[in-house]
């Protein structure tokens, strides 16, 4: 099962948890990535595009469940202005086996940085505002995958 | 009938045009998005600076990744935005 | 921060997927094992050796401190009778980097699964008893990080 | 005074032998769990069978793990279990 969110709103990481592993097998992963406080950021932005968003999202998805035995993949993305702390990505898989659930849940995250339509910008506390551009290392982490 | 696109613009693309959407109408021979970079370049200054270094560009068309040489063909819809950021 | 829980008592995954998260960084890594509902389990019974249990999954926590960044590592284990689908262990690491946070979660588990003092006996729903064998694949995903 | 150590039982082991724990004296020469793993074994067909096959079990000095060289000098306690089956 495929459960894809984007949105304003929050997540309940306990409760999204708990409703990968209710969909059966025993080893359920997930990664929550936070609007981290690096000393002088005020907030973040982001941006997406709607039209393609969670379709790009399912993309990753199924791309997932055709590489891995999973019984469960969530995937929930926020978008909007964030202040540090904030939650703004969620990942869940759940499988049979630990090293699927957790190797899913990298490929996820990884393929999400680089393919899915979000864009930060972020505004520090002194007020500048910038765009957060590309990382190198992201883009090879999500290659690493085609190999 | 005259083809036309709509395009679609996404964080600092979007930004510095000031413009979020625009229909433009596609000419003979504007076929793949590289042509359509090309033509928006040829605007002026503002959209030239932005639409000549396409290294910083990434493109959809009707919501799928495309290169400077996919074809736009009967798609509606063209999104030109940075490389993404999100996660 | 190192938080080691080993006892009867279940964990609330949200909760201390957030406290990890409440250490700093902005990457959070968790891995929930449950058990699994394999058709015909009725109930797995988890022993321990408590004069070492603790000992043995902080040094692991500890090794994983000091192989990444990490800003919090929880374990939390279960022990004694467990019914099909209830929660059996809990891995939580927070990072400021998501490589970080779901390496040292999968290094955790795959230690954890060879090294801490935990046995496991099944029983069957025919009510027949057995104790669980250590499995190949198990060593090898432990020996893996030792290269 | 005579040395003695505490040996603790795990799993299939303790089951096995239907102890979970018990206090051995060590006499002269026994000097490393496998010296005590033999001495356990001498003590009958039960014993014997346990622990003659030393591959299927595992080891630990006052909560530290062992093999069957180790020595046991001043430890207190060993603990002998099947491999681990955690997680």
């Amino acid at each position: 099962m495929i459960t894809i969110q984007v949105g304003e709103a929050d997540f309940d990481i306990g409760a999204e948890t708990l409703a990968v592993a209710g969909q059966g097998g025993g080893a359920i992963a997930s990664f929550v990535g936070q609007v981290r406080d690096d000393g002088n950021l005020a907030s973040l932005e982001l941006e997406h595009y709607p039209a393609m968003t969670k379709k790009a999202l399912r993309k990753i998805a199924e791309a997932a469940l055709s590489e891995w035995p999973l019984h469960a993949v969530t995937i929930i993305h926020r978008v909007g202005k964030l202040a540090v702390g904030e939650n703004i990505v969620l990942v869940v898989t759940g499988s049979d086996h630990r090293e699927a659930a957790i190797e899913s849940c990298s490929f996820i995250m990884d393929r999400l940085k680089t393919v899915a339509p979000f864009w930060k910008k972020e505004t520090r506390t002194d007020g500048a505002v910038k765009w957060i551009e590309e990382r190198a290392s992201d883009v090879e982490a999500s290659e690493k995958w085609q190999k | 009938m005259e083809r036309s696109l709509n395009i679609i613009y996404f964080a600092w693309v979007r930004e510095r045009l000031g413009l979020d959407q625009e229909r433009v109408a596609l000419g003979d021979g504007i076929e793949t998005i590289s042509d359509v970079l090309t033509m928006l370049a040829d605007r002026g200054a503002g959209y030239a600076e932005i639409f000549s270094d396409i290294g910083k560009l990434r493109f959809a068309l009707d919501q799928d990744y495309g290169v400077p040489g996919t074809a736009i063909e009967s798609a509606q819809e063209l999104a030109i935005f940075p490389p993404v950021t999100g996660g």
